[in-house]
């Protein structure tokens, strides 16, 4: 599509946990910019995978390189600080925090306030904060939950959860947006909602990386598509080439495809 | 947030208020010196509340810290001649980087796992100080700690000390505040509410947890060094594991996550033997008893659960 | 978190309330007409402890019930305050604090255990009043502190009684095992101490723990070395459970304890595995085998039958020291009218008092005031004592 | 350089010997007593996820039971261990009845709390009712302490390592023959899993705690005879115990055995080997060790991180 170098290359990724092969021989790369859906039936390993980028588990063979470096082992607050940041299945806020503080916790690596800069507050840090503060409210705006920065997070619906966690994972000032089924628990005005705040959050330059079971809202939004299978990728391509993909067909949307029509 | 930073001034200016009210009008030494172990004990439930209370690591061998805290002093100005105000330092130094070294391996349990992991290392310090008896003493005890002085001002008259103790609880409270309302503090009540999380928005968990601990020791080795230097006599009993769990009481009792909790717990602690003296035998079936009633109906803390239902009680009458 | 900041100042003001209860809780002591005489008490009544301080409280009571059935002191009653410390150096600090401030009184008898009394003695120092500890470790009293006495016969003595023994059988070789807490950590310092002017070698020197369920495993190391007798210094229950290890190894070793087990609860809790074990202890335990001669034999009789009397519970060896200090104390409270360096002085300047523990003379550069006389050495025969010459 | 004689030599060799075995008697007869305890500690953690600070008590509790129904009523020997048993039993009920199922948020450090208090409570009532006193009973029988190869077994050590026997297999047989204790089993496994096949779940939690605070009872009888009785020994006991649960592994019933016995024994060699004093110390240093090299204990059933 373009000559830019990849943002997140997979080169040849195995991963097993005990005897049980979840895993083996992936490899796709991302594009700056670029949406890309990563769809399979349940237990396809699409969690795993997000797992190993995110830095959760150690990669057993093979290679993730992101914008140019290996980040093979690092951390998952390293990979943070470097630009990867994500959301989880079954929405994790800080739920005895405010809407607010979620967010701020969310630029952890984008302040340097530390403990002695805590405790004697020096010059530079009140700016810090307030500098913080604006981006939080920013990022409220930009998700559509101004107003409700001062709620306990646990406290919102559902819905608004998704959002937020969604602004916190944008409040680190990612290059890749991992996005695990946002639109789970959604209905559909919502998930046509956020299908827009994808596309925006996009448009900012930020780079998502998604796992959906939501057909529709997949290939609406998604530039490309990877599709895997038991633990092997077995199609990638444009929405258009992998929808009419035999082995795809077989293997998920012959079977998925109810879940599409309900 | 101004509001909030207002709010807090405030507070912390009536305290510091009451302190100087209280160290004047009281007259009576034997209040003074309650208030000062009051303090003490204080400073002992701050610093482990914010290990269990912000970033949720319990620990259940503090005690160790607070003995490190106070033979360090006594080793350092008997043994060797040095300053109380030098031995400070060193003795605070001492305790954090044992808690260092002695964190990093611990910190990664959790759970009772964590909890068995210090008070494994509580137990093993309690027998140094009472086996290692050429150097604390041993069982008998440390005799002859000196009396702090600083120039013309003598630490030895209650009052004075009062303000000392009661001075560095000031200080350290505001320590206390400023990391909680901070980066750092906003990270380690993410590290409680959820460590997954926490980790995958950047928090260094585990770095963050070992500064915590760390500091916690240090405000353990300080009340430490007070406690030494008021009761100039130090023996290990006063550091074991019973102790260590009164530690973790008051913080509890007194709510977790909550600077004043920290206030409130160990003025409890402090002051219920003396209130159910009046039970005499039956003493130790009330305390157990107090303590089973308020963590089965107020599990959050006296502090916590007292708000809880004074809130509840407003809802009632807005409606 | 905004919810819990709006409520800070309520905090605050529960933390007025704690420090304002202190206030409400002290109840104003009226000073009744004739102006009694106040003395403190401090013993460690209930903890590990408890077997030192609970007769030693009740030993307090009975002879301040005495002295005022007999019309108190100059026409003063006495008022005993007494605290208990738990055995806990803080509480007992905390303890003192309050009788000499808050309950004013002009002389204070305990605490129980040597750390306790230590950790309060810079209190008693700075607040020069007569002080009179229960303890049985020497450090009270060396060095000597103007203020402070104790009645409780030294360790130096209990050891130099046994080591008299050892030496009359000819004893070359002993193994030593003691508690590891302050009492056995006295003790041992003593044994190793005394050891070589008494032309003993200490083999083996073991610890076991005041809560050890087992200690054959320190006997089996003691025994390695063949000694010709060990000696086990302890407080009730660790001494019996070595001693019925010993028997049930069939250690054919002879037993000495020490003066901490001077009760027939030792008897009791050991069995049969009591018989033949040596210790020194106060004549308390063997008035009745005493021979008329002795001069604290009328004291002692007087002290055990008031005591089984009022508490309806057989003497215990350890509370003589209270009976003994109040009653020194009394004896200096008078035409003291409650000055508090008279008393002291008048306590110091004691002799030739019979008291439960031994005849006491202080004097400026002794604050114990007993000699080795205090101590007799026993034997347990037939399930009870025996007095050895 | 001169040669020892080899029959000296062998002389030496031979008490040296002696000597590890009398270590090794004295290991296995605590290190029953803690792996009892352990046990105790293991089950209930199986089935509840707690861990009952207050478990010391409860031996306590049993052993001082036994001194009175032994001891002073002279009851036979079974009638007697069976209603100090029960009576164990029947505490341990009550108080997870009216304490631990009152708690709205089973949190672990309420939960240690809560324990923490019944531990205090149970000490205060053990003293109101017997004393401060220590009592002791004799043992169970009088047999002459057994001779091998010089070292001595005591006889009340092989009563409690008999009994031992007996309690393990039996809990054995319980959890894997019973209907009762599979479906304790299943509950522990999964609590909502066991409640849609219909364990009733309550039920079985209060099952355990019976169960536990009933090895706790039986621990207590069976050291009564060999050590002294008293309100205040519970504390150090249950610690040991404890520790020996997480060195074997916690929730595993061979994991309190092994730690148990590894504890004892370790114990034993290191007041024979090292120093008397620092016997505590080696428990507990053992235990850190474990827990940094292998947190899961020796027999890892479950990962450490579980809560």
């Amino acid at each position: 599509m373009t000559t830019e170098l990849p943002l997140l290359e997979i080169k040849t990724v195995f991963k097993a946990f005990g005897g049980v092969q979840a895993l083996s021989d992936i490899t796709f790369s991302l594009n700056p910019g670029s949406i890309t859906g990563l769809i399979g039936p349940n237990g396809a390993g699409k969690t795993t995978l997000f797992n190993l980028i995110s830095g959760v588990f150690p990669v057993d063979k093979g290679k993730i390189v992101f914008s140019g470096t290996g980040i093979k082992n690092k951390k998952p607050h390293t990979l943070v600080d470097i630009g990867i940041s994500r959301t989880f299945q079954n929405v994790e806020l800080f739920e005895s925090m405010t809407v607010l503080e979620n967010i701020l916790v969310g630029q952890h690596t984008r302040t340097r306030c530390g403990m002695w800069g805590s405790i004697l507050r020096f010059p530079w840090v009140a700016g810090e904060e307030k500098k913080a503060h604006q981006f939080a409210m920013e990022l409220l705006d930009f998700v559509g939950l101004n107003g409700h920065a001062d709620k306990t997070s646990g406290d919102l619906p559902f819905g608004w959860q998704r959002l937020l966690e969604i602004a916190r994972a944008l409040a680190s000032r990612p290059k890749l947006l991992l996005l695990d089924e946002p639109a789970a628990g959604l209905n559909i005005v919502e998930t046509m909602q956020l299908g827009d705040l994808i596309k925006k959050i996009r448009e900012q330059g930020v780079t998502v990386l998604l796992v959906e079971h939501d057909m529709s809202l997949t290939m609406e939004i998604s530039d490309w598509i990877v599709v895997l299978d038991q633990g092997e990728k077995i199609a990638q391509g444009t929405p258009r080439t992998v929808q009419a993909d035999e082995k795809v067909i077989a293997a998920y949307l012959g079977t998925a495809g109810k879940k599409t029509e309900d | 947030m101004n509001n909030h930073q207002t709010r807090n001034r405030i507070c912390y200016a009536v305290f510091s208020l009451l302190i100087i009210l209280a160290g004047y009008t009281i007259e009576n030494p034997y209040y003074i010196q309650v208030l000062t172990f009051i303090g003490i004990n204080t400073l002992l439930a701050l610093g482990l509340n914010m290990l269990m209370g912000y970033a949720g690591q319990i620990s259940l061998g503090h005690a160790a810290f607070f003995g490190i805290g106070a033979y360090g002093t006594a080793i350092l100005t008997v043994h060797y001649n040095l300053s109380p105000w030098l031995a400070l330092p060193a003795a605070i130094a001492a305790a954090m980087i044992v808690a260092y070294i002695v964190g990093i391996p611990t910190l990664k349990l959790s759970g009772y796992y964590l909890g068995m992991g210090t008070l494994g290392f509580g137990m093993i310090v309690n027998i140094l100080f009472r086996e290692w008896s050429s150097v604390t003493g041993g069982a008998s005890g440390f005799i002859g700690i000196p009396t702090l002085e600083l120039g013309p001002v003598s630490f030895s008259s209650g009052r004075n000390y009062f303000f000392l103790v009661w001075g560095f609880v000031l200080t350290s409270f505001i320590i206390c505040q400023r990391i909680i309302d901070s980066r750092i503090g906003r990270a380690l009540r993410a590290i409680h509410d959820g460590e997954k999380a926490a980790s995958a928005v950047g928090v260094d968990t585990r770095k963050l947890k070992l500064q915590v601990f760390v500091l916690s020791a240090a405000f353990s080795a300080l009340a430490g060094f007070l406690y030494a230097h008021l009761v100039f006599f130090i023996s290990p009993g006063t550091f074991s594991f019973i102790a260590s769990i009164r530690m973790v009481t008051m913080v509890v009792i007194g709510g977790m996550a909550s600077i004043w909790g920290s206030l409130l717990g160990a003025s409890l602690l402090t002051l219920l033997p003396e209130w159910l003296h009046a039970f005499s035998e039956f003493e130790m079936v009330v305390y157990g008893l107090i303590l089973m009633i308020v963590m089965i109906f107020l599990p959050r803390g006296l502090t916590r659960g007292l708000l809880d239902i004074y809130e509840r009680a407003n809802k009632k009458n807005d409606h | 978190m905004l919810l819990v900041n709006r409520y800070r100042p309520m905090m605050l003001i529960l933390s007025i309330m704690a420090i304002a209860s202190l206030l409400v809780t002290s109840p104003a002591f009226s000073a009744s007409e004739k102006k009694p005489f106040k003395i403190g008490g401090i013993f460690a009544v209930t903890g590990p402890a408890s077997f030192l301080g609970d007769p030693e409280k009740k030993s307090m009571e009975l002879v301040v019930e005495q002295i005022n059935a007999a019309g108190g002191i100059d026409g003063h009653m006495l008022e005993a305050v007494i605290y208990d410390t738990e055995g806990d150096p803080s509480k007992a600090v905390m303890g003192v604090s309050k009788l000499i401030n808050k309950d004013n009184v002009i002389a204070i008898i305990g605490p129980s255990r040597t750390p306790t009394t230590l950790a309060v003695m810079p209190m008693i120092q700075k607040a020069k009043i007569p002080f009179i500890s229960c303890a049985a470790g020497n450090k009270i009293v060396a060095p000597i502190d103007p203020w402070v006495f104790k009645t409780a016969q030294s360790d130096i003595l209990a050891v130099a009684a046994i080591y008299e023994n050892l030496k009359a059988k000819n004893t070359k070789k002993i193994g030593i095992i003691s508690v590891g807490n302050a009492f056995g950590e006295s003790g041992k310092e003593q044994l190793i101490a005394q050891a070589a002017g008494s032309g003993l070698a200490v083999t083996k020197s073991e610890t076991y723990g005041a809560k050890d369920t087992d200690m054959t495993a320190q006997l089996t190391k003691i025994r390695q070395d063949n000694p010709e007798a060990i000696v086990c210094w302890g407080t009730n229950p660790g001494p019996a459970v070595l001693a019925k290890n010993i028997q049930q190894l069939g250690l054919d070793i002879p037993l000495y304890q020490s003066h901490g087990v001077a009760s027939p609860k030792f008897i009791e809790l050991a069995g049969s595995a009591a018989e033949g074990i040596m210790l020194p202890t106060g004549k308390i335990l063997v008035a009745g085998l005493l021979p008329d001669s002795d001069p604290q034999k009328e004291v002692l009789n007087v002290y055990i039958s008031e005591y089984e009397k009022k508490y309806a519970t057989s003497v215990s060896g350890f509370g003589g020291y209270a009976y003994d200090a109040v009653k020194i104390l009394a004896a200096a409270l008078k035409n003291s009218n409650g000055d508090k360096e008279k008393i002291r002085e008048a306590i110091e300047n004691t002799k030739n008092h019979v008291g439960v523990s031994g005849i006491f003379n202080f004097s400026k550069t002794d604050h114990n005031g007993l000699s080795p006389e205090a101590f007799v050495m026993v034997k347990i025969k037939d399930g009870t004592w025996e007095l050895l010459k | 350089m001169e040669l020892i004689p080899w029959p000296e030599l062998h002389a030496m060799d031979q008490s040296i010997m002696q000597e590890i075995l009398q270590y090794l008697f004295s290991g296995i007869t605590n290190g029953a007593i803690y792996a009892v305890i352990a046990i105790g500690f293991s089950m209930l953690y199986n089935s509840t996820d707690l861990i009952n600070f207050a478990h010391g008590e409860f031996v306590m509790l049993g052993s001082l039971c036994m001194v009175t129904f032994f001891g002073s009523m002279h009851l036979p020997l079974v009638p007697a261990i069976i209603l100090t048993i029960i009576c164990v039993a029947i505490a341990g009920l009550v108080f997870e009845r009216l304490a631990i199922r009152s708690v709205k948020h089973p949190e672990p450090i309420v939960l240690i709390i809560i324990t923490v208090g019944a531990s205090i409570f149970l000490r205060g009532l053990g003293m109101i009712i017997w004393g401060k006193d220590a009592y002791s009973i004799p043992s169970f029988s009088s047999h002459p302490p057994l001779d091998i190869a010089g070292a001595k077994l005591l006889s009340q050590s092989i009563w409690i390592i008999v009994i031992f026997l007996v309690a393990s297999v039996g809990l054995q047989l319980f959890y894997k023959k019973t209907l009762t204790g599979k479906a304790m089993e299943a509950n522990a496994i999964s609590k909502r899993a066991a409640w849609i096949v219909g364990i009733p779940s309550k039920l079985m939690v209060m099952l355990a705690f019976g169960l536990s605070t009933a090895m706790g009872g039986l621990a207590g009888v069976i050291i009564a005879p060999i050590t002294m009785s008293s309100y205040d020994m519970g504390t150090m006991l249950g610690l040991k115990g404890f520790c020996a649960a997480m060195l074997g592994g916690l929730g595993s019933l061979w994991g309190a055995l092994i730690g148990g016995f590894l504890l004892g024994i370790l114990e034993a060699l290191g007041v024979g080997f090292v120093s008397s004093g620092l016997k505590d110390a080696t428990a507990f240093v053992l235990l850190l060790f474990i827990l940094y090299v292998r947190p899961g204990g020796i027999i890892s059933s479950a990962d450490a991180n579980r809560f």
